[in-house]
């Protein structure tokens, strides 16, 4: 990771990366030839490796091991204020790794020197040169020095006194005093391990010593130094005991020093000059806490601490510094926090989705990206730095430009030099490709799936996240010019977002794209990003719509671009045609085959710019059996597009098998459609208005009944050298067969009608069973029982082409078989009549001209109470298909006229049955005629009738005629006859009185004409009367 | 007068079910204005029911002129339909017209009127209700809006103008 | 607090509205932050469909995730509509955030009661957009 | 919320507001069909809103809380939501737990008002388009997809056929 | 005892009638028509000798029957002829009014008002049933059997509530 930070954040890196644990450093230790030397520093290595110790041992040479100079401070005594002494920086940049890699807390030295050798006193002195030299070369730092003397046979058998004696001299003469200075190595090898073990820990001791002392030595310096004005040199000193008791393992101490650390600087005056240094120590400092804390394993203090700090810093800026160095600083905080979050990850650390090291690299990433902004603003070709441009590094966070050295006008000039140097887009790439290597572990969630029947819990990746890293990282891309990859991460990105109907997403993803398309001279991707662009949802600039249709307009024109599209992308088009195979790969939202040589743009697969609706209408006759199709187009592209080789692709589904019928004849797929044209005239369609083209198919000539015209996709071409293809096909083909034409606006109407109103593709038209007849009844109810109803039935022809053929079928009864009470009579068609016997009646029609009727009289008797039910039908052959329209009429019968009768003698007193009347004798029959009916009856004539006696043959005619009588109103009457002399010989049996009848028509309708078309006659019977031959007089019975 | 108990509901219901009522019928007509005919005509189908139902719960004695019962009917009425009450004011001279104030009106809270719908009176079915309830209470009256909220007014404001005093229909001549 | 961006997403994740404040934007573009956003209400509508805990099915979800400068919290109200507010600033009591949004759901709630309310459709309502930026203003 | 602002109406209004909706669909539709749809997209924006302002708050102790899957959104509408609309709950709840839910309503208000012996014609299921609707509508706001139908057993009793189509 | 029932409204429809005087066979046909036509006047005559701005006409005895009459100030007229021995039932007319023809008619959502609620409505004169065939088909059309049918109903439904309600109540009156 570190990698990333280029320069001077480089110069950090051992500074926050140097390893802190005590280091031991040993001399003479020849590994190659003494076999036991190789057991020791094997077992050592192991132990480090098996993390047994945290030491971290190194062999060297007498001469190979050099401290590190120490340059002589000046000697302060108390009292002394900071204007005699301002330490020029706060922290040198190569103090922490001296005291980690350089200087030894320990110094071990091997010396092959037996107790009882004859030159003992010589080898003593030798040693004892050695160590003087070493302990000059340490100058007096505190490194502990420990002496090993090997024995090649073990001491007991040595004199003890000799091992005393010698030990001391030898302590004297090297100046090893101190307890644990001096071992002996004297056991075989067996037991070098145990013995490793034990020197191990006691070399471990040692440097605990050491370090201490080191403490001690600065925090000496501490107490002289005053609190109150010499921050710089606290800071120093307390990042020093920090550092000191990281080494020392104690981490906690290490923390505290650092927070009384950052404090003291927090006092140092921020000054334009000091504010980088300030900055990048306090970074340091915050980083080597988080360090400690994570090896803690205290993360969340960890994260706690790191986030104050980015807070208190982030606008943080002196007066005069420039923003981008203020960015790539929290940069590089995010960065260093990061890769310290992943190391303690990768060291066992359990991370969750939402605090992971990811995030930070992404906010590294999003600040070295405003670096790059912030650069780019003030970025004018600035020429290489002077000389003044050699870097000195001596301390933390300072650079030339922000020493004193430089004039304000150098810092500026080398800062835009620097930046204008640094590859901004790589590292910003680095820093994502991190984050979503990272991302991509932990946007990972447990997802309830139902595999048959029962819930299991599937893995699920909230891709979301990735996808928002994947667009900028597309970007950057572009910026490397790596557009390849950047095309497959767009459009990629660009599905997901459409999906999400995102659209201000998609367009940052379909601009990327288009970019693209542009410098790979994809030419079909290119076009469909364009078109894309211009769709209304996207939301685009006018001007930035203008341009990316422009830019469709210069590849099919196969013009040269101009650079205004986009700052300095190679001019990459050629011919659309020879780019079509390589567009037909990186193309956009699904190009498909590319018959027709361009590409194509399949407009089902985006957001589409233009629209495009089929509407078909029934055929016409002016037509003959040609479907009229409607195409209407809308386009939102800015300009005028013209559009050529308007191509639907229709098919013939036979209802019921329609589904599958489309199934098989989507748009791209082989079969060829069963009826197509293609106009080959240039229409142009004007932004936001709805532009139809209108034209025929001829159907076969004889389709199945059910059968229904399907359109599954249009093709058109923009207009231009290299044409492009645009393909609208169905979403999915299921949608066909549910679709009516019913709620169709007429052609001419289109352009007018809201676009949202149009019915889309796909459409069906011309299903044959929707006749264009329709049958009505022109009728009174309710209808009267003895009268002769003649029923208009009017045939109206509504379509607009002829109905030939035709025959008229009229049966008694309801259509649902319900009985009915009428006799059919005949049927008059202009004029001819029909009648038959039965119930049933047809007639053969003329042909029907479009738009006309033609009316039948259906002429009925009624001829009892109940239901006047009759149904017509009317078969005929319509645009060669035979249809049928079928009507049925039911009404209520009721008997329009009451009459009630009464037998009155002559003096008006209703007669009783008990009594008897001589022959001869007069009587009278009072009749009395009501109606129940709103409407009024007219009686024309009633009459009696007296079959039985001879006597009075003619009709005794009532006066009551030519009454009209409505609803409650009643005519009465009465009729003097004179009972007759008995007819001889007659039957004594009881017959009736005789007969009443009534003649009537409705008031409504005219009577000139004698005949009984409208007037009606109703039939009823006088009372009983029983007749007795014996005695000359008749009895009269009540009525039954 | 003695009221009798009147089972009543939640006020969003009916507020609600209007309000996609106006919504749908907009979309069925061509032009605001059918649809402030159709509201006013549904209005008039409503105030001829509801006047029934008013005097059945609050048996009221037939009030003695215009101006008694439109009083009655913004104070009690209101109060009984729509739970809110209506002031009445601006009396003419004549005692012929008057405008009707509703207070807070409950058919429009939530309402924002689309700019596209300026001609639309979203309240027109007020007017409908009360022309009707006046009808079947012998007055003949037109009943416009003068002042909608949602237009910018601060209250709903009905001008109610008296036509004609209706009297029962006399029995047919004959 | 101080709260930088306001967002409100439809039942089919789809953004209805977007609103950032002019004075302290979120350090990236709301799109991105929500857009990322809405796969962690996934995975607390998951977790609630699973556990019943009440918790699991308060309509506060709480902090969605860290953004450089604040935090993304989220509502996922009954209507399977998401409100989002995206503050500046860390550490907020989630009594403050949760009222917020309940004036964000309430304000949503009557705009959603006018019959010219367009169900899915992005927010046009003046008087909504009005109180989301008022919200935005009143930043302390 | 929202709903606490409103004052009451008396029942009746809504009653006759109702049943002008479906008096008054004669003037825009003239297939029964077509009328049924125009009540029934009454009813449907209806659901919409009040739900979406009733669906904050249930109870107390529910406040704020999202439903927990299907049945608990069936439940809330058959007891909380009927409340709301109708003053009563739906009196029993059937389902097959596979999306099919069945609402016995023992005395459906709107039916209320009909004499009992009246055959069952286009008219009178007219007068269910708009719970129905409102039904529709309702579950609609809540994410939940479901055809809805009402059938009339005795007259005032009748019940809704929810079939929720699960995505 | 009860003898008839009557309904009007303003305009001097009969809305509604019932004869309870069991087997009289006089023609109803026009009676309604001439009471509707006593009342109308007696109101008037009420309204103009009254002293003081009571006006409203209650009722009236003759030698076999009484009438009372309660109107309500919609116009609705309910009419009873009972016999003499009957009190005041303007209580009772009123109930009849809020409580069977309110519920029952009013807010019934299939009942038209102010239309005869008699079942036999089927032969009201429809406006379009002048019998011109000459007439558009629209026209005609407008006379299908199942408007007929519609019509029938909604005053069924209309008069079937109410009149079951009506008898019931009736029936239950001391003075039945």
């Amino acid at each position: 990771m570190a990698a990333v930070l280029k320069e001077q954040d480089d110069l950090l890196v051992p500074t926050l990366a140097v390893p802190t644990t005590p280091l031991v450093k040993v001399i003479g230790l020849h590994v190659g030839e003494n076999e036991k030397h190789k057991v020791f520093w094997e077992t050592l290595q192991k132990r480090v490796e098996q993390g047994e110790t945290v030491v971290r041992y190194e062999r060297c040479t007498p001469d190979t091991i050099n401290f590190p100079p120490r340059k002589d401070k000046p000697q302060r005594q108390l009292g002394i204020t900071e204007e005699d002494y301002i330490p020029p920086g706060i922290m040198k940049l190569n103090w922490p790794t001296k005291h980690a890699l350089k200087i030894p807390a320990v110094l071990v030295v091997f010396i092959q020197l037996e107790w009882e050798a004859e030159d003992w006193e010589d080898k003593e002195q030798e040693c004892a040169q050695l160590f003087e030299s070493l302990r000059s070369a340490r100058n007096n730092r505190s490194t502990r020095f420990v002496a090993i003397l090997e024995q090649s046979k073990p001491q007991t058998s040595v004199p003890e006194e000799t091992i005393t004696r010698r030990a001391h001299t030898f302590r004297t003469a090297c100046d090893l005093r101190h307890r644990s200075s001096l071992f002996t190595l004297d056991m075989p090898q067996g037991q070098i391990p145990t013995a490793v073990e034990k020197l191990d820990a006691i070399f471990f001791d040692l440097a605990q010593q050491h370090y201490s002392d080191e403490i001690k030595r600065v925090e000496a310096h501490m107490d002289i130094a005053n609190q109150a004005t010499e921050h710089m040199l606290f800071v120093r000193y307390l990042f020093k005991v920090g550092f000191f008791s990281e080494l020392k393992g104690a981490h906690r101490d290490a923390i505290s020093r650092y927070h009384r650390a950052l404090e003291f600087l927090a006092k140092v005056g921020f000054t334009s000059a000091r504010a980088r240094e300030i900055k990048t120590v306090a970074g340091v400092l915050v980083a080597r806490m988080c360090r400690c804390l994570f090896q803690t394993s205290a993360p969340l203090e960890a994260i706690a601490q790191f986030s104050a700090h980015v807070r208190a810093n982030r606008l943080r800026l002196a007066p005069g510094e420039h923003p981008a160095v203020h960015a790539a600083w929290i940069a590089q905080q995010y960065a260093t926090f990061a890769s310290l979050f992943k190391d303690a990850v990768d060291g066992g650390l359990g991370a969750i989705m939402l605090q992971h090291p990811g995030l930070y690299f992404k906010f590294a990433a999003e600040f070295a990206v405003r670096r790059m902004t912030e650069a780019k603003k003030t970025q004018s070709h600035t020429p290489a730095p002077g000389p003044v441009a050699a870097e000195t590094h001596t301390y933390i966070g300072q650079v030339v430009y922000t020493c004193e050295a430089a004039s304000n006008a150098q810092q500026l000039q080398l800062i835009k030099w620097h930046e204008q140097q640094y590859p901004h887009a790589s590292v910003v790439l680095q820093l994502l490709n991190a984050a979503r290597t990272i991302f991509e572990t932990y946007c990972v969630t447990k997802q309830p799936a139902v595999v048959n029947g029962q819930i299991v819990a599937r893995e699920k990746k909230l891709t979301r996240m990735l996808t928002i890293l994947d667009l900028q990282r597309a970007k950057f891309l572009v910026l490397q010019r790596n557009f390849a990859d950047a095309t497959t991460l767009a459009r990629a990105a660009a599905r997901a977002f459409r999906a999400g109907r995102w659209w201000s997403l998609l367009r940052d993803a379909l601009l990327l794209h288009k970019q693209c398309a542009w410098a790979l001279g994809a030419t079909g991707a290119f076009c469909t990003t364009c078109i894309e662009l211009c769709a209304p949802q996207i939301p685009l600039s006018a001007e930035d719509k203008t341009l990316a249709q422009s830019g469709i307009d210069d590849v099919v024109q196969g013009t040269h671009m101009d650079d205004s599209l986009s700052e300095d992308f190679p001019v990459a088009f050629g011919s659309a045609a020879s780019d079509a195979t390589t567009s037909s790969q990186d193309g956009g939202g699904g190009d498909r085959d590319q018959t027709d040589g361009g590409p194509q743009i399949d407009m089902a697969s985006i957001t589409p710019a233009v629209e495009c609706k089929v509407l078909l209408y029934e055929p016409d006759p002016e037509t003959d059996n040609r479907v009229r199709v409607c195409i209407a187009f809308r386009s939102s592209l800015p300009l005028p597009l013209r559009i050529t080789n308007i191509a639907p692709a229709l098919h013939i589904a036979v209802d019921g098998d329609g589904a599958d019928d489309d199934g098989s004849t989507k748009p791209g797929t082989s079969d060829a459609p069963d009826l197509s044209i293609s106009l080959s005239s240039t229409t142009a369609l004007i932004p936001n208005s709805t532009k139809v083209v209108e034209l025929w198919l001829a159907t076969p000539p004889r389709l199945p009944s059910t059968a229904a015209v399907v359109c599954t996709h249009v093709r058109a071409a923009i207009v231009g050298t290299h044409p492009i293809a645009l393909c609208w096909s169905t979403p999915d083909a299921s949608m066909t067969t549910t679709t009516t034409t019913t709620t169709m606006p007429p052609p001419a109407q289109l352009t007018t009608t809201p676009w949202s109103a149009l019915p889309s593709i796909p459409k069906t038209a011309f299903v044959p069973q929707r006749t264009g007849v329709r049958i009505t009844h022109a009728h009174t109810p309710p209808a009267f029982v003895g009268e002769r109803y003649r029923i208009a039935v009017t045939v109206a022809n509504t379509k607009s082409s002829p109905t030939t053929d035709a025959t008229f079928r009229v049966e008694a009864g309801g259509a649902d078989g319900s009985p009915t009470t009428v006799d059919l009579l005949q049927v008059a068609v202009d004029g001819k009549t029909h009648t038959s016997s039965s119930d049933r009646l047809s007639a053969p029609l003329p042909d029907i001209q479009a738009n006309a009727s033609q009316t039948v009289m259906v002429d009925v008797l009624v001829n009892a109470v109940g239901h006047l039910a009759i149904t017509t039908r009317l078969e005929y052959t319509f645009m060669g298909v035979e249809c049928v329209a079928q009507h049925s009429l039911s009404l209520p019968i009721v008997t329009p006229l009451h009459t009630t009768f009464q037998l009155l003698d002559t003096q008006g007193e209703s007669l009783d049955h008990e009594m008897s009347l001589p022959a001869g004798q007069d009587m009278c029959v009072g009749v009395q005629i009501e109606t129940t009916q709103p409407e009024r009856l007219v009686l024309v004539d009633a009459w009696l009738q007296l079959p039985w006696a001879a006597a009075v043959a003619k009709p005794l005619r009532l006066s009551a005629c030519h009454e009209e009588i409505g609803a409650g109103e009643r005519v009465s009457d009465l009729v003097r006859i004179t009972l007759p002399p008995l007819v001889p010989g007659a039957d004594p049996t009881t017959t009736a009185l005789g007969t009443f009848h009534i003649k009537w028509r409705r008031a409504t309708s005219t009577c000139d004409d004698g005949d009984g078309s409208s007037c009606v006659e109703t039939t009823s019977t006088l009372p009983m009367v029983d007749i007795h031959p014996s005695t000359l007089d008749c009895r009269l019975h009540s009525p039954t | 007068m003695a009221r009798r108990e009147v089972k009543r509901v939640n006020g969003e219901l009916f507020t609600m079910t209007y309000g996609a009522l106006v919504a749908q019928l907009l979309e069925d007509y061509e032009s605001d204005d059918e649809v402030n005919k159709q509201l006013d005509k549904m209005g008039y189908n409503i105030g001829v029911r509801m006047v029934d139902d008013f005097i059945a719960n609050t048996n009221t004695e037939r009030c003695g002129s215009f101006k008694e019962t439109c009083t009655t009917l913004a104070k009690e009425g209101f109060r009984m339909f729509l739970g809110v009450t209506a002031t009445i004011s601006n009396w003419t001279a004549d005692d012929k017209e008057c405008t009707l104030t509703i207070d807070d009106n409950p058919l429009v809270a939530f309402v924002e009127l689309p700019d596209e719908h300026r001609e639309l009176n979203y309240c027109n079915m007020y007017c409908g209700a009360i022309r009707g309830a006046l009808e079947l209470l012998q007055y003949r009256t037109r009943v416009t809006m003068t002042k909608d909220v949602l237009k910018g007014d601060k209250d709903t404001q009905l001008t109610i103008t008296l036509l004609e005093v209706l009297d029962d229909v006399p029995p047919p001549e004959d | 607090m101080k709260i930088s961006g306001v967002a409100i997403v439809g039942r089919q994740n789809e953004p209805l509205l977007l609103r950032t404040s002019e004075a302290q934007p979120p350090c990236e573009p709301i799109e991105h932050i929500i857009y990322a956003a809405l796969d962690v209400v996934d995975d607390h509508a998951l977790l609630s469909a699973k556990k019943s805990t009440p918790d699991a099915l308060k309509f506060y979800l709480g902090a969605l995730y860290p953004l450089e400068d604040g935090k993304c919290y989220g509502y996922l109200v009954n209507t399977k509509i998401k409100f989002f507010i995206i503050t500046q600033s860390q550490a907020h009591s989630d009594q403050d955030v949760q009222s917020i949004f309940q004036q964000l759901h309430s304000e949503y709630v009557r705009m959603a009661c006018s019959p010219f309310f367009k169900q899915d459709a992005p927010i046009t309502s003046a008087k909504y957009v009005r109180f989301v930026d008022s919200l935005l203003a009143s930043g302390s | 919320m929202a709903t606490t602002a409103l004052k009451t109406t008396s029942l009746s209004a809504v009653e006759f507001l109702v049943a002008e909706i479906c008096r008054g669909s004669k003037d825009i539709a003239t297939t029964h069909d077509a009328r049924y749809k125009h009540v029934e997209a009454i009813g449907y924006r209806t659901g919409l809103a009040l739900f979406e302002s009733h669906s904050a708050c249930i109870s107390e102790a529910k406040k704020n809380m999202r439903f927990q899957g299907e049945l608990d959104v069936i439940k809330y509408l058959c007891k909380d939501m009927w409340q709301v609309i109708f003053q009563k709950q739906i009196d029993n709840l059937r389902t097959n737990h596979k999306g099919v839910y069945v609402l016995h309503d023992n005395q459906h208000p709107m039916l209320t008002h009909l004499p009992r012996t009246i055959p069952i014609d286009e008219n009178v299921q007219l007068l269910l388009a708009y719970p129905c609707g409102v039904i529709k509508g309702g579950l609609a706001a809540l994410g939940i997809t479901a055809s809805v139908s009402a059938e009339i057993t005795a007259l005032p009793a009748c019940k809704f056929n929810l079939d929720v189509r699960r995505a | 005892m009860i003898y008839n029932f009557y309904l009007y409204n303003r305009q001097g429809v009969c809305l509604y009638q019932k004869d309870l005087k069991r087997g009289s066979k006089q023609q109803r046909s026009d009676t309604d028509k001439l009471l509707y036509g006593l009342l109308y006047s007696l109101k008037k005559f009420a309204e103009k000798i009254s002293p003081n701005d009571k006006k409203r006409f209650r009722s009236y005895k003759t030698a076999t029957y009484k009438l009372h009459c309660f109107e309500t100030p919609t116009g609705l007229k309910f009419v009873m002829c009972t016999d003499l021995s009957v009190g005041n039932i303007d209580r009772d007319l009123e109930h009849i009014f809020a409580h069977i023809y309110v519920p029952h008619v009013v807010r019934n959502p299939l009942a038209e008002l102010h239309v005869p609620m008699t079942p036999t409505t089927t032969m009201q004169p429809l406006p379009s049933s002048s019998s011109s065939s000459g007439k558009e088909e629209e026209a005609s059309d407008a006379v299908t059997a199942t408007q007929l049918q519609e019509q029938q109903v909604q005053a069924a439904a209309a008069a079937s509530g109410f009149d079951a309600a009506l008898s019931a109540f009736l029936s239950s009156l001391k003075y039945y």
